[in-house]
């Protein structure tokens, strides 16, 4: 049995003492490092299972219902659905760069380009929340009150069909809204941390997994915009 | 010859005999394999019990009987499977010839609607003998369709329809219970079914007081609720027309072919502008809302029965967008 | 992952290629392609993911298999989630 | 809790820190282990508490002990509770948490905070589920199956479904820190191949738990939204699919199945080893095994919607695929019992349960193979055939394993040995009570007796009555350990660091172990299982 057992090299010990951003059961950064980014990875997979769970739902009622889904398409703003995807996209490139700028470590550049991020995020939210607002004003909110009308202001004959429609236009962004708001949240509290000073080359596992958690929301959208916004330019009825 | 053991319900109906041989088969190879599973640790227990002296002897295993106890189990569910997926295929598949009975559940009971016209509430009375196929559907929650006797179950869905259907074997009186979940009072959403030989069936067929049969209580709504101003039993409708439609396959105006069974009906009655015929417009209104399930049951069998040869006015199914169609503005 | 440095070049010329790809998409669906359209949105905004997986996630440069193992797991038990339950759907008119 | 330490004269995680504080704040898996064994320990009487309400009432088959509308709510509340609050997480989250580090030789799993966090969102979510109770429960059955839940049902359906929500995340995180604890944490030497089966298992489980609580996450968010809001996913009248919502549902909750029942196989791996004194028969075949259960068991959700209004032919696929996932089912069971095979078997209470257990999950798994049988599924498919199936699989094979675990693992969680003579006789009345309770209602079930029931006819009354009378035996099974396993705290006799003589590096240490487990990292030389190398146990440890 005392096989089992010997000591550890000095040297693992000795980096415990160095580094102050080691934690007490890891023994060395690098393994801290692997298991942080690692965890976030494993986290980002039950993300894309939870939105996994909607989309599997919208497949099967785009299948059952395509005319009322083209017909919901249509209500959609094809002009802030894509201004939209630009500016995510444009906060992920901002990101990316934040990243890059703690491995290298300029602090300036880290604040500065989380900063332009959550910006980004919220001009992002403010016209999500312009678009909810005209959808709202129009009764194309599913229950009771949900309406759809077509050109010619009247009811659309594709009116429940649609309404499904709507339950996943709503479902699906809202959660996506969502997470933008927690992600803003994690942006600005790495950012002050980053303000303070406290990543660099030696330490930046919480930046870069903020930076993966923000890239898979924008992932998300990559795929929810051609599928809310783009599904067809014209009426099915011609 | 096990009829007096209460170990399973009366044996009523074709499927019953296949299920339960399947059960006993199941029994048997279960209790084999538990026997030689149990008895194997119980000697293994008693012969290898720890004694002074004896050590364990390491056996790091053997591929051998990895591969043995893989694929024999493996081989022997492959056979249940194949023989289960049998009886399951003939469960789901009614025969063409079958009387048809409308059903529609609520919390907590069970409407019936004969295509005779008699209606009757948790209590069905079929005769013995015949194929009898049951057109099902709920008005809240599910509920399912359970009769123990007939060894059948079939889930019964708001918004659609769902098919059961069994031959009676044995006149008796039989248990009719809801076996999904759905709400307060589930426990007292039972019935009976009441297998009768025909020659009493057709005496009880005679004695209720139907108002005409199903299809007719549908002709009827087929032209009060305006149905027949647009289809026509010719080619002038501005909706298709009916006559032989049913089962027949249908091709839309998107490009899809579908066919044309209880549930397009349905469908194409409280939501018309999901399958829209091809050359028409999605002109119809819903009907959602507006008619009830029994009433539903009842423009289903009546376009149902457009399709026997007395009851078309025109004579051959005309499914082809009319050539001559006014046209009609989505408006 | 933690390694590797990428250029800003890099990240710039990647969110080029995803501006050129968002114009691409939003202009495919203005052509009427019948059911190729959404194929290609699609295919365009797999594309797109991949540039973002790839280089802002850093997926092309990790150090260790087990990041593109849990990856892939995730993919296709969403494969699995997505088909299965399809497949119900497609064969309920088979009779 | 600060009594919880008896006075042992080496520090240890019990008595290094003392004060309520130094619990709820603690990031050692070991101390979160006893929250949790605490909490789930509450909610499993609680959960109890319901099914002997429940069996009381089938005594007659009249519904005259509680209200129609009241026993509704205690067959929900019962199955909630015990699958959220007792199944999921009784042996990953306790003996997994215990153990995991230990086994590979690490300090603590790799994210401390976290696994306090998924206690405290347990306890969250927990609360939500009193509260729930309290204020009258839910009643649509622990399935939520709409459009009952998302618009008929009047009762606490949000309150409960939020419950659930808070606790998948906490099933979700533990998941997520055994993951990357297993690929991350392992001690020099521990390769994959040297993972004790108990630590495979539960890396299994992560993965399902990872994969699949998400899906029923956003499945009752869903329920919840329509609720409040009035979308229509699932709404038949608005063109819904209900039966979308059970595909959702049952993604996550067939595999929920192997959630609750691989981590038990992995207790009952190590039991059953150390009892025989011999390495596992196969190990590479009980390692394969377990991962192909956990993602075979994906594959398989809709074989409980064969009557449900699936396709015929989806109905085929499902069926053929389960039958898949009970072939590595049996590998196992083939496995333990060769393991016996020339070895030298003594019986004590662990070894009891495991006995237990393979024997009650053979018939369960066995009756499976009936319920996956399309033609047959049909007829008994939601009725206590399936009641019995699911109990045979969770309480028969699961808590058999959990209890089985508890009692091998006793000494090393608190340093004390439990009653031999007590832990045999409370293994017994359980194995009893629980054939009693459960088997009639294989029959029952076959008779035609639908599940979910407040009044059945009078046919049923025979095998109802026996049920009942076996569940007041069980009863009495399940409250003797908690007794004797308190008693033991304080006038247990005092277990050295390996009373069992057993393998695995979580005999290496003391009883119970130091805060960071290990004085030195451990470097692993062996792989699991090395009986040979070991002694037989001086004397069989025999309490009185």
């Amino acid at each position: 049995m005392s096989l089992r057992r010997s000591l550890l090299s000095d040297s693992t010990t000795a980096v415990a003492t160095h580094n102050p951003d080691l934690q007490h059961h890891f023994a060395s950064m690098e393994q801290q490092q692997d298991a942080s980014v690692m965890g976030m990875w494993v986290f980002l997979i039950t993300e894309i299972m939870f939105f996994g769970g909607m989309f599997a739902g919208y497949m099967i009622y785009r299948y059952l219902y395509y005319p009322g889904f083209v017909e919901g398409s249509l209500h959609m703003d094809f002009w802030w659905g894509t201004i939209n995807t630009v500016v995510l996209l444009c906060s992920s490139l901002t990101m990316a760069m934040a990243v890059r700028s703690a491995q290298t470590g300029q602090r300036k550049a880290i604040v500065g380009f989380l900063v332009v991020t959550i910006f980004f995020g919220l001009a992002f939210l403010g016209i999500k929340a312009v678009e909810y607002d005209g959808h709202w004003s129009e009764h194309q909110f599913p229950g009771h009150g949900f309406q759809l009308l077509d050109e010619y202001h009247q009811p659309s004959p594709y009116t429940s069909q649609a309404e499904v429609f709507f339950s996943f236009y709503w479902a699906m962004t809202g959660f996506h809204a969502l997470h933008m708001v927690i992600g803003v949240g994690l942006v600005s509290w790495i950012a002050f941390h980053a303000w303070r000073g406290r990543y660099g080359p030696h330490y930046f596992t919480p930046v870069e997994n903020v930076g993966l958690y923000w890239h898979f929301v924008d992932l998300v959208w990559i795929y929810l915009y051609p599928l809310l916004y783009l599904i067809s330019n014209k009426h099915v009825s011609g | 010859m096990f009829e007096n053991l209460p170990l399973w319900p009366a044996r009523a109906s074709t499927t019953a005999g296949s299920v339960d041989a399947l059960y006993v088969f199941l029994v048997t190879i279960s209790s084999i394999m538990c026997l030689a599973i149990f008895t194997m640790i119980v000697v293994f227990a008693l012969r290898f019990r720890r004694r002074a002296g004896h050590r364990a002897e390491q056996i790091e295993g053997s591929n051998a009987l990895e591969l043995t106890w893989t694929f024999i189990p493996f081989g022997i569910f492959l056979f249940i499977f194949v023989w289960a997926a049998y009886i399951y295929f003939q469960e789901r598949t009614p025969p063409k010839d079958s009387t048809e009975v409308y059903t529609v559940a609520k919390q907590w009971m069970w409407k019936f609607q004969h295509i005779e016209g008699h209606r009757e509430i948790n209590e069905l009375h079929v005769p013995v003998g015949r194929n009898v196929r049951m057109i099902m559907t709920s008005q809240d929650v599910i509920h399912s369709f359970y009769v123990p006797a007939f060894r059948i179950k079939q889930d019964v869905l708001p918004g659609k329809y769902t098919i059961a259907w069994f031959h009676a074997t044995k006149p008796g009186t039989y248990h009719l219970f809801c076996a999904e979940y759905c709400g307060t009072m589930h426990s007292g959403m039972i019935g009976e079914v009441v297998v009768m030989e025909p020659a009493q069936y057709q005496q009880w067929l005679s004695g209720g007081a139907a108002t005409g049969s199903l299809a007719n209580t549908g002709q009827g709504l087929f032209a009060s609720l305006g149905c027949s101003t647009c289809h026509r039993f010719d080619t002038q409708g501005r909706g298709p027309n009916l006559t032989g439609l049913f089962s027949k396959q249908v091709l839309l105006e998107d490009g899809r072919t579908v066919s044309a069974d209880e549930n397009y009906i349905r469908e194409s009655i409280l939501s018309p502008a999901a399958k829209v015929v091809s050359g028409f417009k999605p002109i119809m209104p819903t009907f959602q809302g507006i008619i009830s399930e029994e009433q539903l049951n009842a423009l289903v069998a009546y376009v149902k029965s457009l399709n026997a040869p007395a009851a078309g006015a025109a004579g051959t199914p005309n499914l082809k967008p009319p050539t001559s169609q006014t046209p009609v503005t989505n408006q | 992952m933690s390694g590797h440095i990428a250029t800003k070049k890099l990240y710039v010329g990647v969110w080029i290629a995803l501006m050129c790809l968002t114009v691409a998409t939003a202009a495919a669906s203005r052509i009427e392609l019948g059911r190729f359209n959404v194929v290609l949105a699609l295919l365009i905004a797999t594309c797109k993911a991949s540039l973002v997986a790839l280089f802002f996630m850093g997926v092309k440069y990790v150090s260790d298999k087990m990041t593109i193992v849990v990856i892939v797991a995730g993919l296709f038990w969403l494969f699995i989630l997505l088909s299965l339950s399809m497949t119900d759907y497609i064969s309920r008119h088979w009779m | 809790m600060a009594s919880f330490g008896v006075p042992i004269e080496r520090e240890n995680y019990l008595n290094k820190e003392y004060g309520i504080s130094s619990w709820l704040l603690t990031t050692d898996h070991k101390r979160i282990a006893l929250l949790y064994l605490l909490s789930i320990t509450f909610f499993f009487f609680i959960g109890g508490f319901f099914a002997l309400l429940i069996r009381l009432e089938l005594l007659t088959p009249a519904g005259d002990l509680v209200q129609a509308d009241t026993y509704n709510k205690l067959f929900t509340m019962h199955g909630q509770v015990m699958v959220f609050f007792f199944l999921i997480p009784a042996v990953p989250a306790v003996l997994g948490n215990f153990l995991i580090p230990i086994m590979i030789g690490a300090k603590d799993l790799a994210f401390p905070r976290i696994n306090l966090l998924s206690w405290y969102l347990y306890a969250i979510g927990g609360l939500f589920m009193l509260y729930t109770i309290l204020n009258g429960g839910a009643d649509t059955g622990w399935t939520f199956y709409t459009p009952l839940s998302s618009q008929f049902s009047d009762s606490h359906v949000i309150a409960a479904a939020l419950a659930i929500f808070i606790a998948g995340f906490s099933s979700i995180l533990t998941g997520l820190n055994f993951i990357v604890t297993v690929h991350r944490m392992r001690a020099p030497g521990m390769t994959w191949s040297r993972l004790p089966l108990f630590v495979w298992a539960n890396y299994a489980t992560a993965i399902i738990q990872v994969l699949g609580t998400p899906v029923l996450a956003i499945t009752l968010m869903l329920v919840a939204l329509e609720r409040i809001f009035g979308l229509g996913i699932f709404d038949p009248q608005r063109g819904g699919d209900p039966l979308l919502f059970q595909h959702l549902f049952w993604f996550y909750s067939h595999p929920a199945v192997y959630i609750m029942i691989l981590p038990g196989m992995g207790a009952v791996s190590e039991i059953v080893t150390c009892f025989s004194r011999k390495r596992i028969f196969g190990y590479k075949f009980m390692a394969l095994a377990v991962i192909a259960i956990a993602v075979l068991g994906f594959l398989v959700w809709a074989h409980h919607m064969f009557v449900a209004g699936i396709s015929l032919y989806a109905a085929m696929v499902f069926s053929l695929l389960s039958y898949f996932v009970a072939v590595p089912s049996a590998i196992k069971v083939f496995n333990w019992t060769a393991t016996m095979y020339k070895g030298s078997v003594s019986f004590e209470t662990p070894m009891l349960y495991a006995f237990g257990f393979i024997g009650l999950f053979t018939m369960g798994g066995l009756t499976g193979l009936f319920l996956a049988a399309l033609g047959l599924n049909v007829h008994v498919t939601d009725t206590y055939f399936v009641i019995a199936h699911f109990h045979y699989i969770m309480v028969g094979g699961m808590v058999m394993a959990y209890l089985g675990g508890m009692h091998f693992w006793w000494p090393k969680i608190s340093g004390r040995m439990y009653p031999e003579f007590w832990g045999k006789l409370a293994a017994m009345i359980i194995f009893i009570g629980f054939n009693l309770t459960f088997f009639p209602q294989f029959v029952l079930g076959y008779m035609g007796m639908p599940r979910r029931y407040w009044q059945y006819s009078p046919e049923f009354q025979v095998l109802n009555v026996l049920s009942t009378a076996g569940a007041t035996i069980l009863a009495v099974g399940y409250v003797l350990p908690m007794v004797y396993f308190l008693w033991s705290m304080r006038y247990g006799k005092i277990a050295d660091s390996n009373p069992w003589n057993a393998a695995g590096l979580e005999w290496t240490t003391s009883s119970p172990p130091t805060t960071f487990n290990f004085d030195e990292t451990p470097l692993v030389t062996h792989e699991a299982y090395n009986y040979d190398e070991l002694d037989e146990p001086k004397e069989v440890p025999v309490e009185r």
